[in-house]
């Protein structure tokens, strides 16, 4: 069973080189620390900034240069800055090469559900609307099963949701799934020591899975 | 040149009344318009719609008009880091309308551009969509959004001349220039307010004619909502 | 009867203090030597400038800057530069409080033909529809009959049509005119010399005309 | 960073073929692409549409191309400083559509922000809107045009970095930066590339992740289309 350092790991094994990414809130923004020797990438950070950097040195923090989260950060040198229009618009000309985002539930459709719980204070959809209905690319990093051991990979998603028939992978503290484009969950790997057997009681949706699907390798 | 001076931001504000609908750039507390929030709060205008991306903190941004009572609706795309924010909407006091970033974006846009709507995919079969036009182009979705329609933009930039040219710093310029673009008046204050000239032309992200009024702020606190650092080892 | 810098002379005074004025080729462009002095404006042009000087010393000539009769030029101080949809944008949104352009006809109902002739080789519209469509405040610069003596201000224009129901102020060699909500021309200024009857022969489309016209103030 | 150095126009335009669609930036031969034009020229690639807002004179800029019989189509607001322009109009060898300057702008804007299609009230009641849907907002009439879909956009800029991004000067910003932003692949010939780290981000006027490629240009001309000067006295 993967940790979300781990989740964050095996993304990062998909991001080729060259490509511009958008990273969300939570375990995908571990995912920059995880990006292999030689790939180039230039990270996009929606509020308006292409070439986001590491976190500032204490006392070197600047105000007018934050990321998405509102964390203060730092730029690489080639970086560009650019308003909230122009920000969204090449979201939605798909510029941005990979979508990196959290999820409540994914539906075996490829639908997402991760801004809104009835009865809960709603803090609103932020970018995520944009980026899940623009995006080429998106692998969605999230857990499996909730606290209570249910599975959040349904037939159905039961929250609110972000958008329709835009997910097609899955990144989880057990496996690394496709949505397949028919409908589905396609079981590509394993975690270390998780059994075929217990993902598949972990999948409410419905789950395709040969019997030697292959263990992932994470170094 | 056209000059757009006034003397500072009580001035700016003095014919913004109850029931007006206004923008206000930045993103959390970075690139917002402190001192013509702080005249808002002075000045006790009230009913008012307020289109920003967030709604700031408790004691800071947006927050200081909602702990004043001073606006009727927001429209934004992620708010609730604000106690009171939250109190009021669950009161019933404080009308919530959220919507999705990019789209709030494209809708300033649309205004600054003179376009009366736009169509983007984001919102499609999600509960966003209810109600609006959608359509279909090269077998993708869209929804038909429309353009803004604000009284007043109230906007911050670093740097401004008296013509009304801004020059935005780093990433406090996400939403100021599409909103600068967007009011029937607009309403700089610039951290810094120089002769023409001084800016070059090939520099400035707002050209001076989207801009009505513009003043030199003082005191910018700058507040950093989520200050993440590095330890120097 | 006006010459051609007489007319934008005439036109010149109706340019107001603070306004931001985009000048057609031709005619058009005389109007900017004629500013009064108190009154500070803003030229665009729409290749991508606000804040349009005179023409260079010669030798200083700038082939990066030009307008957009695509003649070199300078910029005044406060000027700035931008891409041509941000200036249509503008153009669109109405911050252009002036536009003044040159007219092959006009129509009582203020429509403007100037882009094309049947049968001639015909050049494009290049920004006059998004102009004519556009701006709150058109002033047209005309001859009121062409060399055969035949008026150009008409029922309904003959050739393609710019735009419709748009123009509301026409400067010609012979007169000032309106151009009523209603339909018509309402005749506002004779120009010096020139008879309301000789206007009147020379306005094909339906004219408004009190017996005691003013003869328009040039200077 | 990702690098988007070429070696130079020639290898840039390598994959551009017979037939394909290209928006090539500038205003009359301001901001054109020199070299582009030449290596394109030089190859003798045929058939093409090519979408700028004007044609060239008959030795300089689009009307190289003209002259050797290479475009197709093309999409223009404004043409005909051209001889063989007209020659091959008149002789059918040539198709020509005029559309309305902001169209042609907005067309390019659509593209590079992902929306479908705009609504513009140019030409609405013309022979510009025939055939094309109209509708109505707020009591005014405007056409809906759609985005471009050019397989190429040539552009030319002042400055370049080995990302890709890209700085203009003066009035030769002009289509430059829509049409980067349009293109399916984006090339820009640059007077100075410099390393990254070299432009200050807030000037960068066309982020590196519109361009595919970028290289230095050579032997710029600029010829100047209208010389107008006052004598010094």
């Amino acid at each position: 069973m993967l940790d979300k350092n781990g989740i964050a790991k095996r993304i990062a094994k998909e991001i080729k080189d060259g490509f511009y990414v958008n990273l969300g809130i939570g375990i995908p923004t571990l995912v920059a620390n995880y990006i292999p020797d030689g790939i180039n990438i230039v990270l996009q950070s929606e509020n308006g900034l292409l070439g986001m950097g590491a976190f500032p040195f204490e006392g070197e923090e600047d105000p007018d240069l934050i990321n998405a989260g509102k964390q203060t950060i730092t730029t690489l040198p080639g970086s560009a800055y650019f308003d909230s229009a122009m920000s969204f618009g090449m979201i939605r000309s798909q510029k941005i090469d990979l979508t990196i985002l959290g999820a409540m539930e994914v539906s075996e459709n490829g639908d997402i559900a991760n801004w809104k719980i009835p009865g809960k204070m709603v803090k609103g959809m932020g970018g995520a609307m944009d980026l899940v209905a623009s995006a080429k690319n998106i692998i969605v990093a999230m857990q499996h099963v909730n606290k209570l051991g249910e599975s959040k990979l349904l037939q159905k998603c039961t929250l609110p949701l972000t958008g329709i028939n835009c997910i097609k992978k899955i990144v989880t503290e057990l496996a690394v799934l496709d949505v397949l484009p028919g409908g589905g969950f396609k079981l590509l790997e394993r975690a270390p020591g998780v059994s075929v057997a217990y993902i598949k009681q972990s999948t409410l949706g419905k789950l395709f899975a040969e019997d030697d699907v292959p263990e992932m390798f994470l170094d | 040149m056209i000059n757009k001076v006034v003397k500072g931001a009580v001035e700016a504000i003095e014919d913004i009344k109850d029931g007006d609908t206004l923008m206000l750039g930045g993103f959390g507390l970075c690139g917002i318009p402190e001192n013509l929030i702080a005249a808002l709060v002075k000045k006790g205008v009230k009913q008012l719609t307020c289109i920003s991306n967030n709604a700031g903190i408790d004691d800071f941004g947006i927050g200081l008009m909602l702990r004043k009572h001073q606006v009727k609706k927001m429209i934004a795309s992620y708010v609730g880091e604000n106690a009171e924010f939250e109190r009021q909407l669950l009161s019933g006091e404080l009308e919530v309308e959220l919507i999705p970033q990019g789209t709030l974006a494209t809708r300033c846009m649309a205004a600054g551009y003179g376009m009366p709507a736009i169509f983007t995919p984001a919102g499609v079969g999600t509960e966003v969509a209810e109600g609006k036009e959608s359509r279909n182009f090269n077998g993708k979705e869209y929804l038909m959004e429309y353009a803004f329609d604000a009284d007043f933009a109230l906007i911050k930039a670093w740097k401004g001349d008296t013509a009304g040219n801004l020059i935005f710093r780093a990433t406090s310029r996400n939403f100021n220039p599409i909103m600068a673009m967007a009011g029937k008046i607009t309403i700089a204050e610039v951290e810094e307010l120089v002769e023409v000239g001084e800016l070059d032309p090939d520099h400035v992200h707002t050209p001076g004619v989207y801009v009505h009024r513009v003043f030199e702020g003082v005191n910018y606190e700058k507040r950093i909502e989520q200050r993440t650092v590095i330890k120097k080892s």
